[in-house]
């Protein structure tokens, strides 16, 4: 009996808990804070946080990211071995929940801002930049490619992409991408300003900009079409973003499937999101994540977004230059997408010099722009890597 | 050394792809132009149109973007003199 | 450096593109224009044409028809080989998205029509004759005995069904079989009247039916069960379709799990709509859909709706004939299902005559009879063939 | 040939059955009427009954189909002499 | 011809029913008869009795209980030989669903008023002496030791729990402990009226019980987390139900990701309801069902919630004594969970004796500390004897 | 025999681990009132409080528990002399 009891005892978590779970629980607790108090990009980083304690609790069995770690899935190991969090992982790894999500974003994404100005487009490429600077930067400390090109791609600030390019070239680091990915997103408002003044004069910033032309629900409806086709023939490996966000775009704008998309943009995202941050949060064990990559991590995704919004800014100051005035360099911090927080953070900086500037809507273009861009960037980077 | 070297022609590469991909899609959509859009509708049924996009446009995230959007909607047609606006919350 | 940059594009699709799938993406592009400017059947068409595009939009690894091509499915293949498309093409593969559909479409049927007038599921009955003479002829131009059984479903005007039946027994005829059904049954509002007008007399057309008797909550709720029971005891192999079905209308008519059935006559039937919609339109790759054999299901399939249509109405004509004139022949037309299309041409076409004469209700009882007749039917040749 | 044989025994049975099950259903609901179904209902009562079912019946698809439905409710309606119709969209 | 209609009518369900499979049939319309007339928990009990008369309409391949007899998932062979309910089978053998619902449950729940009288923790404790009271009594009827624990966790009053243990310890006992634990929750106002007054005096039942303390939302958002640490740690097997319930209420209370709370406690919860109902309903064929075993669990399972009540009144009668009086003992009936009704009786019960005692609030206490309770039993049961 | 003693092993863990997990969270939340709860609150805001959280709680059922928690929230106010209560259904 009392053998029993000590056995039992044996099989607890409180016996067998490591010094470095015990930090996992304090990270997540931490999460919570920035998810719940500090309102951080809550969607996702509550799921992922959640699923980071759960996976950190010991002798549970929800996950065993061992299962994973082979260049391919075992079905039949994982099946046979696996926990709650391991089957619901799947979607991760197969990379099916990211591109769902796609649909859904595709499906609340009005691409009529970058209609009506498509030289956003050029603002747009110009900030995934900072995908390619932290990329070297992480080369120079000691990444392998590919663990540099799942950290670069946090610079594409959009975290379903970033999800998805981690989990294909360096699934071990799924988790810290992630949370850098959300958290830098959440504090683009702080991250962006300083940048954008510091690179441009008063007059750049006060420049009001020419009112968007209308554009037609023809137009609206080819672009996805257009887009998916031109993309994903010089990419194919963009399809699964690409084809999904455009998929969304398409049945929005077509306007005759509307409980289709009306479901997509509720439902569907919402259990996707729910499946993906957990899982994604559970991925990051105490051993991968308290490590020194994940501070490496942590610094360079400040750097990609840093420097996509250099990128950004000196671009529109170029575009400010040619068009001889008629731009305001602010919109190009928009092109790191962070869809629509960087938007708005340029409506805040742009009404600082002049409360009756109003750059919404100017900034939407590049905004949007760049989630196209940065789904690029991962098509090329897999292609290239992967 | 030889991993850095493999970086940059993936960094060059990269960027070129996306700005190859950006700017014909550009061109793209300024043939758009061409082909959709005409000039002659009336500066007011713009206006409604732009305060249409904005309001699409925001749908997608929560409540702090929707003010912003309303009192930039607001601000310009006030500028345009046109007066009573009736707002009501978007969905 | 250069040899990368030629590598990169030697991996493109532009530089990899056939001129079969140069033509599929046309066809993608005119499958767009019927679902969203003719609003063909757009719930199912624009997923579909969505599919048929990335599917074959080159090197995108999305979908890999071949993993599917054997007799069983291998799972672990599929796992480790497949792509986004593929794997979402297991609830097709496997026989999933279908019936929950069809659970859908059950949450959404009153079959109050069909108990008030039992005559009406001879009407039903008759219509199916368009599935069996198609399938005659598709012996005739030469397909096999499973695939003449996939074509003839078409005439069963019911899409569910007709991919439920055509992934079982011929999935190579998959694309162009649904892509038939779909624009038939948007299609019926063309293809019917002259064929109704043709067969019948004036008089005959002018026939006032008498009210439907009402229907007791008691007989709404036996009538899922008792079919149930009755159907798959005859037709084992029609279980998941009329199982399916009667399960949606139990939950439906017994008014005590009306959140479930909100949940599914929305988030669920969509979410699977688009799933299905857009893994049935990539199986059509260019090779299988660019042949002889579409052509011969196109014909195929206009002759099912059309021989479906003669049946039912001829059959109509017999009820007049033996009612003393008291059945409307034209709502035999309404047999072939597409619900609730053919009953509303039925409805137009009865007005026509005398602006005064209200069919539609006495049009749906063999409307809803038609579901039930081919998923009999489906059941049968799956049963006979597969 | 041997295959067009066996096509025709396919659809031999296949029609069979089906106007067998579908022939026996009639049977049975034949026999719900006579077990479940009483005449004594008034008309009236009868009338709005058709109506809901119309209503329910049409839930499943778009606004045309409403339409044909209203104005066929409507028709019976003021043919019966019955007035003031007060119609609301059906959710 | 005649040979193969003769073939034919030899594959039909009617040739090949057995006696079982009729008597399935009608204890399947009985069910129904529970569910639609007598309202017994119909949006799990309605999808259980299809389920159950699904599997046992001969011949239809949906269903292959054998399929799921080894020790391990073989997921080849249920891929290649399994039907449409194997494959939705999956989620619950594979342990998926029950903590998808439980997700639901804690986004529905809320612990203020046990938060507000932690002593309620105490009596949703005492309850759960049901479940081992019948662990025990199963053993003497001869069942093992695995099957004795999915037997007695019918006495935690809580479906997805009962679920996720039998599916676990003993899946061929699965479809009757499902029904017995449903149908009784549903019975709970007819099995705890008399033992609460049988054991209680009329000046217990007649205590009112001081207003609860408010709660504020910091302690709402702390609890979910404080919980899953704790629970977990002691009972790691405990981390799928006790993991899942926290992260619904976490999301619920944390008032920052409303959107997928309300996704949460309808489509998601909702579509997993009716797989879980449909395929738990599917395991229990003739062969199994009409056994001893299922009388021996019906009988136990009323044992069960008897003696969890009586366990839970004479708990509140000690409290009632400790306190002075100040507490009404028959809120310790609420202890067995079975949320809300357990509560709600007990509102019922008080008010009897005196039409001015408002019980509810104090119940509810007992009542979601009783689903804590039953958690951390099953996932005690699960790590001795799984 | 032994199946049995095995058995009462079990059921002594069961309810002790059951028990004792219960006991502590009982001890947790008591340091929560400790820590987070203020007596100096009005009493009707507590009232209001207690009227939110029975329509939470309730939030999960169906109308059933809705009457019975409402009649309890009334008869409560009726108690303390509060009136004109403006019932509208909780969604
Ligand atoms: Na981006
Ligand atoms: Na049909
Ligand atoms: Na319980």
């Amino acid at each position: 009996m009392l053998e029993n009891i000590y056995k039992f005892a044996a099989e607890t978590g409180f016996a067998n808990i490591t010094f470095k779970e015990g930090i996992m629980i304090l990270v997540a607790c931490f999460l919570f804070y920035l998810a719940i108090k500090k309102k951080y990009e809550p969607l996702l980083l509550l799921p992922i946080s959640f699923g980071l304690l759960l996976a950190n609790l010991p002798l549970t069995g929800l996950m065993h990211n061992e299962l994973f770690a082979k260049g391919q899935v075992d079905i039949i190991e994982i099946v046979q071995k696996g926990g709650l969090l391991d089957f619901l992982y799947l979607g991760v790894k197969l990379g099916i929940y990211p591109p769902l999500i796609f649909i859904g974003v595709g499906a609340m994404t009005d691409f009529g801002p970058l209609i009506a100005n498509p030289k956003s487009l050029l603002l747009g490429a110009a900030s995934q930049f900072g995908i390619y600077f932290t990329f070297i930067g992480a080369l120079f400390l000691g990444f392998t490619l590919k663990e540099a090109g799942a950290t670069g791609i946090i610079g594409g600030a959009d975290g379903p992409t970033a999800i998805f390019l981690a989990s294909k070239l360096a699934p071990h680091l799924l988790g810290p991408i992630a949370v850098a990915a959300y958290s830098y997103m959440a504090l683009v408002p702080i991250i962006q300003p300083p940048i954008m003044k510091a690179l441009t004069t008063k007059e750049e910033r006060t420049v009001k900009m020419e009112q968007l032309r209308s554009v037609s629900k023809l137009e609206k409806i080819l672009f996805p079409i257009v887009v998916s086709i031109f993309v994903i023939l010089l990419i194919p490996a963009s399809a699964a973003l690409i084809g999904s966000l455009m998929l969304g775009n398409l049945m929005r704008e077509s306007g005759v499937v509307d409980r289709l998309v009306n479901t997509i943009q509720n439902s569907l995202t919402n259990i996707v999101t729910i499946l993906l941050g957990l899982t994604v949060g559970a991925t990051a064990n105490a051993e991968s994540f308290l490590s020194l990559s994940t501070i490496k991590i942590i610094v360079l995704g400040l750097l990609a977004f840093a420097v996509g919004t250099v990128a950004g800014v000196l671009f529109g100051k170029l575009m400010y230059k040619l068009s001889g005035g008629k731009v305001n360099p602010l919109i190009g911090a928009a092109g790191v997408s962070a869809v629509p927080m960087a938007a708005r953070v340029v409506q805040k900086v742009g009404r600082e010099e002049n409360p009756n500037n109003f750059l919404l809507m100017h900034a939407m273009g590049p905004n949007v722009a760049g989630v196209i861009g940065s789904a690029v960037a991962a098509g090329t980077l897999l292609s290239l890597l992967g | 050394m030889n991993i850095l070297i493999n970086g940059l022609q993936v960094t060059v590469i990269g960027i070129g792809v996306v700005f190859l991909v950006l700017f014909v899609l550009s061109l793209i959509l300024e043939l758009f132009k061409v082909l959709f859009y005409k000039e002659e509708k009336l500066k007011i049924k713009e206006n409604i149109n732009v305060d249409q996009q904005i309001k699409t446009s925001v749908s997608q995230k929560s409540q702090v973007q929707e003010v912003a959007a309303i009192s930039a909607v607001m601000a310009t047609l006030i500028k345009d003199d046109e007066c009573i606006v009736n707002i009501r919350r978007v969905k």
